[in-house]
């Protein structure tokens, strides 16, 4: 894990000129702020995703539950209760209870399932998540969803961005230090190889079972945030599985176990779209612009078979074996 | 009685669709390991190809061998560029298997349009006839018979030759098959060819089933294969024919009794198969060392 | 949710490229309100270019043009403002939507929004247009509470409602007391179509004997084709847009000896994709071009074929036309003046021409009451699809939807 | 414990560390360990031999809890510990290491140790601070690496380990365990000769400084003579003998199925 | 041509690391050559480089005059060398039964024939057939890996460290079978149980950090104590 230093001292960098960066951004539209809370967002969400698919071994296809449930616990106590700071400050209670105690459920009953068999088990009980939420359209909206409103204090753009951004460096600080703690080596461990832990005293799936409950508490913040910036929540927008695809892609473009990764990710993957978007406005040949975007994803594979970070890290190598080379 | 007939005729009619669709994932998933997230693209590009094919030749058996062409020629470029890289390596599969879907899936739109397309039975196949109070839709009882035909022939290619034996060894330890003298390359590359194959012709077989698709069939079916390769206990075709069965008898049952269900069934059935039996239907429970 | 047609989703051949004068900068910073006489007039137009509903999405786009150039007469201005419209592809995604609407308020600092193809989508955006202060016009997202409970006073729509759907498919009817089935898709589409096709059915004396919803993914309708069946039905209403349509299997399990199907008639190409087998079917429509018998759709019909290499407009053109049409009469009305309190109050209760017919912004809730359309399936040997022909012409206080906001 | 067994006076005076009544396992049809009555003194060294296939790993296996009996029972200390879990029996006291090396592939030799010093260790629960600032886990999994001569290869990531280092990583995590009944399956199989020793001389100073107790299953014989104070045979799953290395050894079931007739075959 | 293998200034590299530094030897045929040296020496990877599963950066190798450096594996092993590898590579989820089946490259009646003897010699295997592989003992698995070099006629045989985890009745069993094999089966035999190899090898390669530093036959080895000493660490 150390070999990562240099790069983890590169996304520090990174988190620190966004924040720096923003009135520039303030100067354009408000658009951009929204843009780069969703970056935020989304980093969040895929880092809390890094925590199981890098850290612990453990590949999710429901991980989406944690995030609509965020969303929606928002939602449901603005449009219904009461508009207000301390509202929200409750709401973050609850979401981190609520994602905490489903993840433990979740592990507790599915930790013992081997990779794929949990996978799909993830999946389901995510997708039954959203059949549920569907139905309940009295509260959810459905398909359709219900916008509602948020404090005033984050009803400006610039406000929710820098409290996005300054979320999502220290959520990256707070699960940096518990991945290099003891505990997180430990999960580390297990990912490597779980019967060889048992044999050395350590009980697993508590281990595991933490692991999905941490990690489903922050994508769980993520799905607030969510709520907080955008305003407005659907059952298929906050509960689709293609979120979950969004965050798994994201991991793996940035490099997954790393936690800078997916940050990159994040925001590669939102900054290429923007791009790809624009182009295609201009440059009829790209009027299909999801189809470079595949053909991207397929390129970071055979050019970065390590993700992004990988490729950076062995370019950063290159670059400091030449310069010692040079003189 | 009659109602218990049509129920189940059709029930086992739709599982032995979801069958073909999932018979090509169960060898690219479930023998060989491959998290393959295109093959959904592949299955809607043996559709779009299989439907134009018999649209345009008006011969529904061109159509058919033309959506099984295309899954296997789509296979081979997709192994033989893509695969061969990533094998054992399932973060990677996962990526570009996406990105892939992702490209196939566009060049449905490109090449096809983004619109519905319809597509319906041949004359000889089209229609339905009652039996007693039953009433039997001829293109279902050829969708069954065309999904046991697939059944029993990869069944004796798997058990009843060295080839299954190689691809689950090869699964296991590349090295050592190539040690024992066989070239595991090309024998994965056939395995995903023939997947892919299969994949093509599950979805030409699947237009006039369901009248209408669009580009999106592949990744809505692919789940559903992923689904019933899991609770096949991913290794054996039998496991996988068995969950495909279930799913389509379920569906049925359900549909009719509790309704309020139908959209939740699939994944109620999935969490009560691990539930069970953690390792799917026909999965093997292996101690570790 | 894609809640948009009823029938099958469908759409033009791709690749003709309607977003040409998107994304123009300006220069000129423009105050987005007040009078603003000589000044460009902008309009940031919403639509889910890329997604399954793409083709929906060009049917707005090209009605919008062409129904700016028909109320400009060609001229492309208006009040002495030219007009600049500003397109922006929303995937059919709220946040998508969100983002681009927020572009199109914020930084383009648009007069007027209007959109756009998913119901979920328009949702999302309808506060933004409170927020902003502008003047949004949507089109032709469906859902009820566009103008009901998540309505304010800035939304207009020249779309018509899921409402409005229904009672124009109750009043295709034509058989007193009818015992009617309904079978929807089980999602906010399909529940908000059968719940107000039931409210209104029962109003005109049917009764609704049975309900089946189902998964908008079902690969096997059979069985609930079976409940259909032994329900004992007259009628069976079908509220389904996108893929695995019944179609089909409601033929082949010989549904219609026993029933007779009701639904809303998709775009051109869904009726394409049910192909000949669905003559005979009756059922209400939004608009085909076939249909109205006024000048205004004459003019559309011939000018699309000219602009398009000869295809005909469908069933969203006629709702971007209106939009347009909208747009450039209240200018016009106010003297050029974007100013949306003065647009608002000019706007309310204000009637225009449209493809189908007069439409007019009904005071309460901005929803414009139009012209619905009932019609048969028919063979016209000359096409490879069965054709509408029209039975009624339902006039706009037919289907006038009941008022469902708070003001 | 005090022996549950009674097998005279003398017996039941001494403490035993471990304990098993009856055990057996099956694997469908097969008794792969067949109602063996054990019993093993507080700082013995017993050897297990017997031929290959007959039961010693499962043995172990039960002993340490990767396998759960079909019958019998399990004493540790006095407690009975038939249905804990692995992790469970390696908090008590039982460690183990494995035949066939079984270790933290993608981690380094050295995180591989800390890991296993870690297990037992307080510092295990700590969730902020950098795993390699904890000084005391640091000098320990160094002093163990120095002991079995991997310092070297600390660096290197466990898979690129030649068999060799493998069995030696194997011995030091089980060293970091610190356990108080040590299991070992075959330490120095595929090791080196010239290294042989040393790893011999690391497992006899467990049992003399300290005071440890050792069960050990090994085909080196001079190794079994030299080391261990008690032989035991398992054959087809049974305890077929049990006592004093020399006499086991002149044993005739042990002379025809276990050594045939090439006793002198074991390690330099 | 006396010899039937031959390597060449072999060198080798795993990833950036310089492994084999020089590796010339060659294997007479019909003999048993024993290749010794301590741990992390190079013994494996020399095997591993003359199967062809790592590709040699400079040097050649001969086998019965052809060179089979940069070759595939599989067209290697199918020229009739066997190979068992130090970790046995046994498959965890096919039975003993497959994977004999998968090693046996004919289904004649010398193939046949020759599976009957590999049966008899380790019964264990005849017991275990229908036994997944994963489940069978450490000794067991060591069995299977040699059964399935065995059962071919194979010219050569490249075997990694078969008597580790073996009970000495197996291990005699063993110098019995390559006895047996000598004249018909060239054997390379990579051994960390000196006394074993004396058994059976009539000569002898040295490696020390990826070098031979010594060649010659078993009975001069025993002689030279200052050797032994030296790269075996043995008196
Ligand atoms: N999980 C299992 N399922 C079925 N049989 C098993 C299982 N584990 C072990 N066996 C069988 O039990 C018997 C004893 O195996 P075990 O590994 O204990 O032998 P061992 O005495 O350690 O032999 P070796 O000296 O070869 O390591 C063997 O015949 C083996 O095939
Ligand atoms: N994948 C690898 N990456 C880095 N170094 C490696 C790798 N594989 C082997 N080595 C190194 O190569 C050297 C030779 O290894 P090799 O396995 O050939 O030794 P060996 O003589 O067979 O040892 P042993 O007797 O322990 O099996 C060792 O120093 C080892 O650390
Ligand atoms: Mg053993
Ligand atoms: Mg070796």
């Amino acid at each position: 894990m150390h070999r990562h230093i240099g790069l983890q001292r590169l996304g520090y960098g990174i988190f620190v000129a966004f924040v720096l960066s923003l009135p520039l951004f303030m100067h354009d539209a408000r658009n951009q702020l929204f843009i780069l809370t969703n970056i935020a967002v989304m980093a969040i969400f895929a880092m809390s995703y890094d925590l199981l698919l890098g850290y612990s071994g453990i590949i999710s296809f429901g991980h989406v539950l944690f995030f609509g449930v965020g969303a929606y616990v928002t939602a449901i106590m603005m449009k219904n209760v009461s508009v207000s700071i301390p509202a929200l400050l409750f709401v973050l209670l609850l979401t981190l209870l609520i994602t905490a105690f489903l993840g433990w459920l979740i592990g507790f009953f599915t930790a013992r399932l081997k990779s794929h068999f949990f996978a799909m088990f993830t999946l389901a009980i995510a997708e039954l998540a959203a059949v549920l939420m569907e139905k309940a359209k009295g509260i959810s909206g459905g398909s359709d969803g219900f916008s509602f409103p948020v404090p005033s204090f984050f009803r400006d753009k610039l406000t929710v961005a820098y409290v996005a951004l300054i979320s999502t460096l220290v959520i990256f600080v707070l699960l940096r230090l518990f991945v290099n703690s003891p505990m997180g080596t430990t999960i580390i461990g297990i990912r490597e190889n779980e019967a060889r832990m048992r044999a050395l005293g350590y009980p697993v799936l508590r281990y595991k079972v933490l692991a999905v409950m941490i990690s489903g508490a922050v994508a769980g913040f993520a799905g607030m945030l969510y709520g907080v910036s955008m305003r407005f929540v659907s059952v298929p927008s906050v509960f689709g599985i293609n979120l979950t695809l969004d965050a798994l892609l994201m991991t793996i473009v940035g490099g997954a176990g790393t936690l800078v990764g997916p940050v990159i990710g994040a925001v590669l993957v939102e900054l290429v779209s923007q791009w790809l978007q624009l182009m295609a406005k201009s440059v009829p040949l790209l009027e299909r612009w999801m189809l470079f975007f595949g053909l991207a994803y397929i390129l970071v594979v055979l050019f970065f078979p390590s993700g992004i970070l990988g490729g950076l890290q062995r370019l950063l190598i290159l670059w400091r074996n030449r310069r010692r080379k040079a003189p | 009685m009659d109602l218990w007939w049509s129920l189940t005729i059709n029930g086992l009619a739709t599982g032995f669709l979801i069958f073909l669709l999932a018979a090509g994932l169960s060898l690219i998933f479930g023998l060989m390991g491959v998290l393959n997230f295109a093959h959904g693209g592949v299955f809607a590009w043996g559709a779009y190809a299989g439907i134009w094919a018999y649209a345009a030749s008006g011969n529904f058996a061109i159509g058919v061998a033309c959506g099984a062409l295309a899954g296997a020629v789509l296979g081979f470029i997709l192994e033989k560029t893509m695969i061969t890289p990533v094998y054992g390596n399932h973060l990677q599969q996962i990526l570009i298997t996406l990105g892939v879907m992702i490209v196939l899936g566009e060049l449905i739109k490109t090449v096809f349009g983004a619109n519905p397309q319809g597509a319906q039975p041949p004359r000889w196949l089209a229609g339905s006839f009652t039996v007693g109070d039953v009433v039997m839709i001829k293109y279902r009882l050829f969708v069954i018979a065309a999904g046991a035909l697939v059944l029993a022939l990869l069944y004796m290619l798997i058990h009843r030759t060295k080839f299954g034996l190689l691809v689950r060894a090869g699964v296991a330890n590349r090295e050592m098959v190539e040690i024992l003298g066989y070239d595991i390359r090309n024998v994965f590359l056939f395995v995903f060819v023939l997947g892919s194959a299969l994949a093509g012709l599950g979805g030409v077989l699947m237009g006039p089933y369901v009248g209408v698709f669009t580009p999106a069939i592949g990744m809505e079916y692919q789940l559903l294969a992923f689904v019933v390769v899991v609770i096949g206990g991913m290794e054996s075709i039998l496991g996988t024919a068995a969950a495909a069965l279930l799913v389509g008898l379920a569906n049925a049952y359900v549909a009719y009794y509790v309704p309020p269900l139908t959209a939740a069934v699939n994944m109620l059935l999935m969490i009560s198969v691990l539930a069970l039996r953690p390792e799917g239907l026909f999965g093997v429970n292996r101690g570790e060392n | 949710g894609q809640g948009v047609g009823s029938g099958t989703a469908g759409g033009g051949e791709n690749g003709a490229s309607a977003n040409q004068q998107g994304s123009t900068e300006t220069t000129a910073a423009t105050t987005s309100t007040g009078s603003g006489v000589g000044k460009p007039l902008k309009i940031g137009l919403l639509a889910g270019q890329t997604g399954l509903l793409e083709a929906y999405a060009k049917q707005t786009i090209q009605g919008f043009q062409l129904g700016l150039e028909y109320a400009t007469e060609g001229s492309n201005q208006v009040a002495g403002r030219p007009i600049e419209v500003i397109i922006e592809d929303d995937q059919l995604d709220p946040k998508v939507a969100i983002e681009k609407a927020t572009k199109l308020l914020d930084k383009d600092k648009v007069d007027f929004l209007v959109g756009t193809t998913s119901s979920a989508a328009a949702l999302a955006v309808l506060p933004l247009a409170e927020e902003y202060q502008r003047v949004m016009i949507v089109e032709p997202a469906v859902a009820d509470s566009i103008t009901g409970k998540d309505w304010n006073k800035y939304i207009f729509r020249t779309g018509r409602s899921s409402t409005m759907d229904a009672i124009a498919a109750a009043l295709s009817i034509e058989k007193k007391n009818a015992k009617i089935a309904i079978y929807a898709q089980d999602y906010a589409f399909g529940q908000d179509g059968a719940a107000a096709f039931k409210r209104e059915a029962e109003k005109l004396g049917h009764t609704i004997i049975h309900e089946e919803f189902t998964d908008p993914q079902v690969t096997d309708h059979t069985a609930h084709i079976q409940k259909v069946m032994q329900s004992g039905a007259d009628y069976v209403y079908v509220v389904w847009a996108g893929a695995n349509t019944p179609w089909q299997q409601m033929q082949d399990m010989r549904l219609f000896e026993k029933v007779t199907p009701v639904t809303g008639f998709p775009d051109i190409l869904g009726l394409k994709v049910m192909g000949k087998a669905v003559v005979g079917l009756k059922g209400f429509t939004v608009y085909n071009y076939r249909l109205p018998d006024n000048d205004v759709n004459r003019w559309l019909v011939e000018k699309h074929k000219e602009r398009y290499n000869s295809e005909v407009p469908d069933l969203f053109t006629a709702g971007g036309f209106a939009a347009a049409m909208a747009i450039v009469q209240a200018v016009e009305k106010t003297g050029g003046n974007t100013d949306p309190e003065t647009l608002i109050t000019a706007m309310e209760g204000m009637t225009f021409d449209s493809p189908k017919g007069l439409m007019t912004f009904r005071k309460e809730d901005h929803q414009a009451l139009q012209e619905m359309y009932v019609a048969e399936l028919i063979d016209d040997p000359s096409v490879d699809y069965a054709v509408p022909k029209l039975l009624r012409t339902l006039p706009p206080e037919a289907t006038e939807p009941p008022i469902m906001n708070r003001r | 414990m005090l022996s549950q067994q009674g097998r005279g006076d003398e017996v039941t005076q001494v403490a035993s560390i471990l304990c098993t009544e009856g055990l057996s396992v099956a694997f469908g049809g097969h008794l792969a360990v067949d109602d063996v009555d054990f019993e093993v003194p507080e700082h013995a060294f017993i050897s297990i031999i017997g031929p290959n296939g007959a039961g010693k790993t499962t043995f172990f296996n039960l002993l340490s809890g990767q396998l759960k009996p079909t019958k019998g029972r399990i004493w540790f200390r006095g407690a009975e510990i038939t249905h804990l879990p692995p992790e469970h029996r390696a908090m008590l006291g039982v460690g183990r290491s494995f035949q066939i090396a079984n270790i933290l592939p993608n981690l380094t030799t050295f995180e591989n140790v800390r890991l296993a010093v870690q297990a037992k260790r307080p510092e295990r629960f700590r969730f902020f601070r950098h795993h390699r600032s904890f000084s005391s886990l640091n000098d320990r999994v160094a002093e163990i690496l120095g002991r079995v001569s991997l310092w070297h290869k600390r660096e290197a990531l466990a898979r690129y380990l030649t068999h060799g280092e493998k069995r030696k990583l194997e011995i030091a995590m089980l060293l970091a365990m610190d356990s108080a009944l040590f299991l070992l399956d075959e330490p120095t199989a595929g090791m080196s000769v010239e290294e042989v020793p040393q790893i011999l001389d690391v497992i006899s100073a467990l049992r003399d400084e300290r005071k440890r107790t050792i069960l050990l299953i090994e085909h080196k014989v001079d190794m079994v003579l030299n080391l261990s104070d008690t032989v035991a045979v398992l054959h087809q799953g049974r305890l077929i003998a049990q006592g004093p290395p020399q006499a086991i050894m002149q044993n005739e079931l042990v002379q025809t199925a276990y050594l045939g007739g090439l006793g002198h075959v074991g390690a330099s | 041509m006396s010899e039937l293998l031959r390597l060449e200034a072999v060198q080798t590299y795993i990833g950036q690391f310089h492994i084999l530094k020089g590796v010339t030897f060659e294997v007479p045929r019909g003999t048993v050559t024993a290749l010794l040296g301590r741990n992390g020496a190079g013994k494996t990877t020399t095997l591993r480089t003359v199967m062809g599963l790592l590709r040699p950066s400079a040097g050649r190798i001969w086998f019965n005059g052809t060179e089979i450096h940069g070759r595939p594996t599989h067209v290697i092993s199918r020229l009739g060398i066997g190979y068992v590898p130090e970790d046995m590579g046994i498959f965890p989820n096919l039975t003993v039964a497959e994977h004999m089946q998968l090693a046996m490259h004919a289904e004649d009646a010398m193939t046949r024939e020759r599976l009957a003897w590999v049966l008899d010699l380790f019964s264990d295997l005849k017991k275990a057939w229908r036994k997944p592989g994963g489940t069978l003992s450490g000794g067991q698995k060591q069995m299977l890996a040699i059964a399935r070099a065995y059962v071919n006629r194979n010219a050569l045989l490249l075997i990694d460290e078969p008597s580790k985890g073996l009970a000495p009745v197996m291990v005699a069993a063993l110098i019995d079978s390559l006895n047996a094999l000598k004249g018909e089966t060239t054997v390379l035999l990579v051994e960390q149980n000196v006394i074993m190899a004396a058994q059976v090898a009539s000569h002898v390669v040295i490696i020390d950090d990826g070098r031979t530093v010594h060649h010659g036959t078993m009975a001069e080895l025993a002689q030279d104590e200052a050797l032994k000493r030296r790269y075996l660490g043995i008196a």
